[in-house]
């Protein structure tokens, strides 16, 4: 037990929970940007999936932000594919989302193969780049609290900081700009930006490209950070996880990044907890994040049900 | 209405195939044959027509446990949960004294849709008391449940020693009878018609049924009516999750298996979101649609097996018609087609043709 | 001159086969309040949905300023200076005020939106046209008059010269009728033009310059307000003379239901009613008078079942109601209309026949061993739809494909089918036409003289004079007066009640409450 | 019968999962891919993906379709040959890492293959053990199954023989596709004092290897060479991978197939191969030069020789 506090309180392991956070932050904001404008993106796996091949391919022959921005555009791209078959076509939404995730797991390990000449699992025959780690040892300089600090800090790729930034940013967009009005009042209750003249169509339409570009992000960071390099599958149910960060946050930008920092946590504790508690078994230890993910809910959803009571109070 | 609705699927499915047809093209060698495969595969022999039938009958479950939940306007994603918790229920009766017994069949069956049913009432309950939303819960669920059977079967079901993970083969008597010899076309085809009809006539011709239709429509509707709608709704996410907890059973003792293994079901809880909302969760529905997706899915495994088209594009292919079949209820152009086909479309005659 | 907008020989056929507007003329001048009348499924809203581009006519013309206009969506007519409110309302409940108004015409500072500004200009704007409302509060949290305040502001946050609004008195008290009618006089003071549905003709006249009749998708006529009575209007309207006239009860019968010592609390356990003290005997009906919002549909909707009582007690035929589910309220012979039949009377995606037994599913006749008895679901439903004439494909049809006069009259149908002892009644003829309400009145006058004890609320001061037997009146969640109806007692009498504006001394009072 | 390569040996290899792994189904492709080449034979590799509804299916379908050898691995697949064995009496069947039951005497066109990894795992485990400067050692295993436990369990026994102190943490992945989280089940050994890991985990395990080359820790490549085949892309990964515990199931089908040409493959037997025939043992190659120190390199050639003398038993959870 008590190592298991040392380690959880530990700067490597700030450092692990940064990491593992911040593809699921980015799914997780966009998987909040369309669910506030009304469609379940249920295709965050599949978009962080194709974007996470993508940055790998391209960051072969380019620099490593030509090949982020290749990943988000791979994302926004699908997004706008979304967009087509839901808004244009009036396919249903969840269905759109599991076929983007059935195109995804084929088409990256067709598009894997042809990239690396017959590979089918991995691209470890590409030299594909990392994303950098900003550095921040000048930190050191600060006298007592210096090198805690660097080593809470330092060396977070910069996609985490870029996190840090959206969380604002969409945040910003959503209620500080007319744009975001525009989007919440379409996800809550389209008749009436469509009385004041606001396309809705467009409006969805945009939020599912933005969403595929997050996600797309995400995608980017996971491929050229937190490991570097692809593998088929390798967003092994990330995207799912984020869709239930968005609901666990109770739709809202820091509500999303508090539970994307929840998952990330436990994440975090599932890979640090096999090698302290040997005598568990490492099925029981990887249902951790699931089993909090209830509880959270379950306990989250019972006191917004009582701050609903507690705001009537206030009404009358 | 019905008849627009397969004209327009049907119209789907043919735009599906020529976009197979030209990623076919794309990637064989010998087209022809590929493209042959994957329309007549399935019927090549008694074997693949089990396997097609085998595939239809889980489909059909899982669609109508979907379709279920769905008309009481929930959104659990819980089936895959219940499919591993009444595989394990089942194989655990299989595998105890009464497995040998002639017993061990509708006895695992209780087993299993209780098993699904518990599992299905957890989130409908957390719902009902909590507000927590049935979406994330029942996905979570779903991982629990499948490191749950992982667990167990490693470490205590499994023939120790061996490091196998999956159980000895069932008894033969735990294990449904094939109704084609040979093959995968055994008794879970039966338990899905039946369990088609029950569904129909639960939600049709029950009051219960009618109660969960209507708090689908309106829950306050029915509140108003006089109806326990958090009852109805907890009622039918249990009930669904019986027929999830039955696809574990059809899972492990059909002869696809006859015995438990770890993550058995190969995703195919989840089409049944597909099949639910392409039967607009009507259960006579259901069948049809998974004889027609499972025909096609069923075509496109046996090209990835046959021929030289990679595995990858069939799920490319599968994608882009589930994709086309989704859209096709409003496809674009329904007047070219139409007129293609020679007829008119005039507004007033819509009514008479939709009868 | 020509008109400030014309429409000629509009033509509308819905998806479906509908033919909603069949050769549609209409003509209005600027500065002018236009009224719009006829039956329910006239073609109304479709024509006020053609004029704001919402709808596209398959025929026909429209002329702003005597040059031809054709709208292919909102964005143009309002950019061409129309606004239109809807019955239901367009506001995003969790939106305030002021973001609901500037809604797709936000003030900025570069990216922002420019909060501050938007609040001053929708402050400006509601002093401007005497439209009193704070601009901070979420719009859900609003009473309906003044969202509907919200939506008129809204219109003329994006300057709309012409200002269509869809039945709008539908959902006000009195009073808040009053202060509309106020605001709309300011507008056209101020040059604007109003165009006006309402299925309530003194309304009609008391507001309009000029009224435009429809029948059937076509219009029969146009005619000067003040040329015009209520009868020969309602002629026009209909085809046939209505006559909305009501008998009194014959005589009261036993004592059927006792409110005694009542207290509502809402959720967090603050007061909405107190201290309530009822009778009502079979044979009459009971008029609940107030301004929404005093505790009068609280009081049914305890009473029904729909709300937890906190303290006192409920008797019917002397049995407690007060521990009993909605279902054996209905038991022992409770049935009630409710307020909002589209949120809470019907299931509109479920078939007539389905709505119409879903508040029987306890009984044998059909239901029996936890199954459906679906011919005799289908007889009664034939029954029903063939007894109160609604107009429909058949029993199987869903209830949404319905028009709103006819689906008031499912619930009314599925309510009154048999004999109640207890009838609640909230709204029954919001949004109905004449020929309907006067259905509904007659469905209800029957339904007392069967023996049921009735109790109405109704924001129609006129309903209620005309129906009640007794009234009492609701002020701040008390019962601050009650009379026996006749024909001395007036609108304004009540209104001073209501308003709280006097008070009844308590002998008069207890003897009219017995 | 003759077979020449105008009319070939026809041979399907059915893999109950997906190429790709880097490891174990590649390296059987590998083995077929230079048989096709060498010899009359033709191959055509199914791969079945990873719904278990489809193995059987896929098994079935090859043998129907007429090949004249078909080929599995794992004990996911044997008993799906054995039932079709008896009923193809015409077809081959080779099923590599597991065996059936032949004591029934049907199953005459049926061959099994098994490797005794765990022998060569016990040489990198001591090997390890003796160049870990912290006594921790570090394994990551995708799932805990027969296959995989095999080179723990001898990985493990190795290294206690090097040093009874040595520390050796198992975690498990519970995935075979996840690199991010191998990587960080590397990194969390190694924040805890692990110096030397041993990936067991498909692309999982190329996470952790990762994490090694990044930390500049020691790692243990699994099934093939995997610093050879780092070697020329990624040379900073193949530079910590100092040996790899090698299965050569390639090689071993390689060699069934030519016995079947001749006639002298030892079908309806049980073939066991261990670190005598070369089928498993640990790479010995210049970066196991480089980063193993002489003295170790020679204990070790020392326990490999008693093991292939018996004088060493290694566990195995194998029969
Ligand atoms: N979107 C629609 N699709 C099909 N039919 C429609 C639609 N909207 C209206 N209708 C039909 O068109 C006819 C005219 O409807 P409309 O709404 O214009 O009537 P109205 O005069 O406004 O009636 P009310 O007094 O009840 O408001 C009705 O029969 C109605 O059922
Ligand atoms: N798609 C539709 N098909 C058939 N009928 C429809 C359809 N949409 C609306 N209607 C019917 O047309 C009528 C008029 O529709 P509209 O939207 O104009 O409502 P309204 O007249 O303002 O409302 P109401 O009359 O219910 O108070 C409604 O009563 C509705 O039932
Ligand atoms: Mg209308
Ligand atoms: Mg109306």
């Amino acid at each position: 037990m008590i190592e298991l506090l040392m380690t959880v309180f530990s700067a490597t392991f700030f450092v692990t929970v940064i990491r593992t956070t911040t593809p699921l932050l980015f799914a997780t904001l966009g998987g909040l940007i369309s669910d506030l404008s009304g469609a379940l993106n249920v295709a965050l796996e599949g978009m962080m999936l194709i974007s996470a091949l993508t940055a790998v391919i391209i960051s072969v022959y380019a620099p490593w932000y030509v090949a982020v921005l290749s990943g988000i555009c791979a994302g926004a791209m699908l997004g706008a594919l979304m967009a087509f078959f839901h808004l244009r076509l009036k396919a249903d939404i969840i269905l759109v989302g599991f076929a983007v995730n059935i195109l995804a797991t084929g088409g990256t390990v067709f598009a894997l193969s042809q990239a690396t000449g017959g590979d089918k699992g991995t691209s470890i025959n590409l030299q594909s780049k990392a994303v950098p780690a900003v550095n921040l040892s000048f930190l050191d300089a600060i006298p007592v609290v210096g090198p805690t600090l660097r080593s809470l800090l330092s060396d977070h790729s910069i996609l985490s900081w870029l996190a840090l930034f959206m969380v604002f940013a969409v945040w910003y967009f959503l209620y500080r700009t007319p744009y975001g009005l525009w989007l919440r009042g379409v996800g809550e209750y389209p008749a009436a930006p469509e009385a004041a003249g606001i396309n809705v169509t467009k409006v969805r339409a945009w939020s599912l490209v933005a969403s595929g570009a997050l996600a797309g992000i995400g995608g980017a960071q996971l491929a050229m950070f937190n490991y570097i390099g692809f593998t088929r599958d390798m967003t092994a149910g990330r995207g799912f996880i984020a869709l239930g960060a968005v609901l666990l946050g109770a739709r809202h930008p820091v509500g999303a990044m508090l539970a994307a920092l929840l998952f990330g946590i436990f994440e975090a504790l599932a890979v640090v907890m096999p090698n302290l508690f040997n005598w568990i078994p490492g099925e029981m230890i990887q249902t951790i994040p699931f089993v909090v993910t209830v509880l959270a809910l379950i306990l989250f959803s019972y006191r917004a049900q009582r701050a609903r009571q507690m705001r009537t109070l206030t009404k009358i | 209405m019905i008849g627009r609705e397969t004209g327009r699927a049907v119209t789907a499915v043919v735009i599906a195939l020529l976009v197979a047809l030209v990623v076919i093209l794309l990637t064989s060698a010998d087209p022809g044959a590929a493209f042959q495969t994957l329309l007549t595969a399935p019927l090549s022999s008694n074997r693949t027509m089990g396997l097609w039938i085998d595939d239809v009958a889980k489909l059909t479950l899982t669609g109508l446990a979907f379709s279920l939940v769905f008309q009481a306007r929930q959104f659990s994603m819980g089936v895959q949960g219940q499919v591993y918790m009444g595989g394990l229920f089942a194989a655990l009766i299989a595998m105890s004294p009464i497995g040998a017994t002639p017993l061990a069949i509708p006895v695992a069956m209780v087993a299993a849709m209780l098993a699904g049913a518990v599992y299905g009432f957890i989130p409908g309950y957390a719902k009902a008391r909590f507000g927590a939303s049935e979406i994330v819960s029942s996905l979570m669920l779903n991982y629990i449940a499948i490191l749950i059977v992982n667990y167990l079967i490693r470490a205590h079901l499994a023939p120790q020693g061996t490091g196998q993970l999956a159980t000895a083969k069932f008894p033969d008597t735990a294990i449904y009878p094939a109704i084609l010899p040979g093959t995968r076309f055994d008794l879970g085809i039966l338990v899905a018609l039946v369990a088609t009809f029950v569904v129909w006539f639960l939600l049709y011709r029950t009051n219960w049924g009618l109660k969960l239709r209507l708090v689908g429509h309106n829950p306050k509707f029915a509140e108003y009516s006089g109806i326990r709608s958090s009852f109805i709704m907890v009622s039918a996410m249990t009930v669904a999750g019986a027929f999830g907890g039955l696809l574990g059973s059809v899972f492990v003792q059909g002869r696809a298996f006859g015995n438990l293994a770890q993550n058995f079901d190969g995703n195919l809880a989840f089409e049944g979101i597909l099949i639910a909302i392409v039967a607009r969760s009507r259960p006579l529905a259901v069948p049809f649609v998974a004889l027609a997706y499972g025909y096609l899915r069923q075509g496109a495994q046996l090209m990835g097996i046959r021929t030289d088209v990679p595995t990858e594009m069939i799920s490319v292919v599968q994608a882009i018609i589930i994709l086309l079949v989704a859209s096709s209820f409003s496809l674009p152009g329904k007047k070219f087609f139409a007129n293609l086909l020679g007829r008119k479309t005039t507004p007033a005659a819509t009514p008479e043709a939709a009868k | 001159m020509a008109p400030l907008l014309e429409a000629i020989s509009i033509g509308k056929t819905y998806p479906g086969g509908t033919v909603a507007n069949d050769g549609v003329n209409l003509s209005i001048e600027a500065g002018e309040v236009h009224a719009v009348v006829g039956e329910n499924g006239a073609g109304k809203s479709t024509l006020m949905k053609i004029l704001f581009g919402i709808e596209q006519p398959d025929r026909g013309e429209l002329r702003l300023d005597g040059k031809p206009v054709s709208f292919a969506n909102p964005r143009e007519a309002i950019d061409n200076g129309i606004g239109m409110v809807f019955q239901h309302f367009s506001l995003v409940p969790s939106f305030s005020v002021y973001e609901n108004v500037v809604l797709g015409s936000e003030p900025r500072t570069g990216i922002k939106f420019d909060r501050q500004k938007a609040i001053e200009e929708v402050r400006a704007l509601s002093e401007k046209f005497r439209l009193a409302v704070d601009p901070l509060p979420p719009v859900g949290q609003l009473p309906v008059g003044q969202q509907q305040r919200v939506e008129i502001l809204k219109a003329l946050y994006r300057n709309a010269r012409i200002l269509i609004l869809d039945e709008p008195t539908a959902v006000l008290a009195p009073q808040e009728v009053e202060e509309l009618f106020v605001a709309v006089r300011a507008l056209v003071a101020q040059g604007r033009t109003v165009i006006f549905i309402a299925h309530k003709l003194p309304e009609v006249l008391a507001i309009s310059d000029r009224i435009t009749v429809m029948r059937a998708g076509k219009t029969v006529g146009s005619v000067n307000a003040k040329e015009v009575t209520e009868q020969s209007l309602a002629t026009m309207m209909v085809g046939r003379e209505i006559a909305l006239r009501v008998d009194r009860a014959k005589g009261r019968g036993d004592l059927a239901c006792e409110v005694k010592a009542l207290k509502l609390t809402a959720e967090s356990g603050a007061p909405i009613a107190e201290d309530l003290n009822l009778k009502v005997h079979q044979g009459e009906i009971l008029g609940l008078v107030g301004v929404e919002g005093n505790g009068q549909a609280e009081l049914l909707e305890a009473i029904a079942g729909l709300r937890a009582i906190a303290d006192g007690v409920v008797y019917l035929n002397g049995e407690k109601l007060n521990p009993l589910s909605t279902l054996e309220r209905r038991e022992l012979g409770l049935a009630s209309i409710p307020e909002d039949r589209i949120a809470r009377g019907l299931a509109t995606g479920a078939t007539i026949a389905e709505n119409l037994v879903a508040t029987r599913l306890a009984d044998k006749r059909y239901v029996r061993n936890g199954l459906l008895d679906l011919k005799a679901i289908k007889a009664q439903a034939l029954k029903l739809i063939e007894r109160y004439s609604i107009r429909a494909g058949g029993p199987g049809y869903p209830v949404g494909t319905l028009s709103g006069g006819n689906m008031q009259k499912v619930v009314v149908a599925r309510e009154l089918s048999e004999q109640p002892k207890l009838l609640l009644v909230n709204q029954p003829t919001r949004g109905v036409d004449l020929g309907a309400t006067q259905f509904i009145w007659k469905s209800l006058t029957e339904a007392r003289d069967g023996g049921a004890a009735v109790l109405l609320s109704s924001a129609d001061l006129s309903e209620l004079l005309a129906l009640s037997d007794r009234l009492v009146v609701f002020y701040r969640g008390k019962i601050v007066a009650a009379f026996v109806n006749s024909d001395d007692l007036t609108a304004e009498t009540l209104g001073t009640y209501m308003l709280g504006l006097s008070r009844q001394d308590p002998e008069t009072m207890r003897a009219a409450l017995q | 019968q003759e077979y020449t390569k105008e009319n070939p040996l026809k041979v399907a290899l059915v893999v109950h999962g997906n190429l790709g792994d880097k490891s174990f189904f590649d390296s059987a492709a590998a083995g077929l891919d230079r048989a096709e080449a060498d010899l009359p034979v033709d191959v055509t590799v199914i791969e079945a993906g990873n719904d278990r509804g489809r193995w059987q299916p896929a098994l079935a379908d090859a043998t129907d379709q007429g090949y004249d050898v078909v080929i599995a691995g794992t004990w996911e697949m044997t008993g799906f040959m054995a039932e079709l064995a008896p009923d193809y009496p015409e077809t081959k069947f080779i099923v590599f890492d597991d065996a059936p039951d032949f004591t029934a005497g049907n199953l005459g066109n049926m061959l099994a293959i098994n490797y005794r990894v765990s022998t060569a795992a016990y040489l990198a485990g001591y090997a390890a053990a003796k160049i870990s400067e912290s006594g921790k050692l570090g394994e990551i295993l995708g799932v805990e199954g027969t296959t995989v436990v095999e080179f723990a369990l001898g990985f493990e026994q190795g290294a206690k023989a090097a040093n009874p102190d040595v520390q050796v943490t198992r975690a498990v992945a519970g995935s075979f596709t996840d690199p991010a989280k191998g990587k960080e089940l590397a990194l969390a050994q190694f924040a805890q004092g692990v110096d030397v890991v041993f990936p067991i985990a498909g692309g999982t395990g190329i996470g952790a290897l990762q994490a090694a080359r990044d930390e500049g820790k020691l790692a243990v490549g699994v099934d093939s060479d995997q610093a050879e085949i780092f070697a020329p892309t990624d040379p900073a990964q193949a530079d910590v991978i100092f040996t790899s515990v090698e299965k050569k199931v390639g090689d071993s089908l390689y060699t069934a197939l030519q016995q079947t040409l001749d006639g002298t493959a030892p079908y309806g037997t049980n073939l066991i191969l261990g670190l005598a025939d070369g089928a498993v043992g640990i790479a010995k190659n210049s970066y196991y030069e480089k980063l193993v120190p002489a003295d170790v390199r020679a204990e070790v050639d020392e326990q490999e020789a008693k093991i292939i003398a018996g004088e060493i038993t290694v566990d195995t959870g194998m029969n």
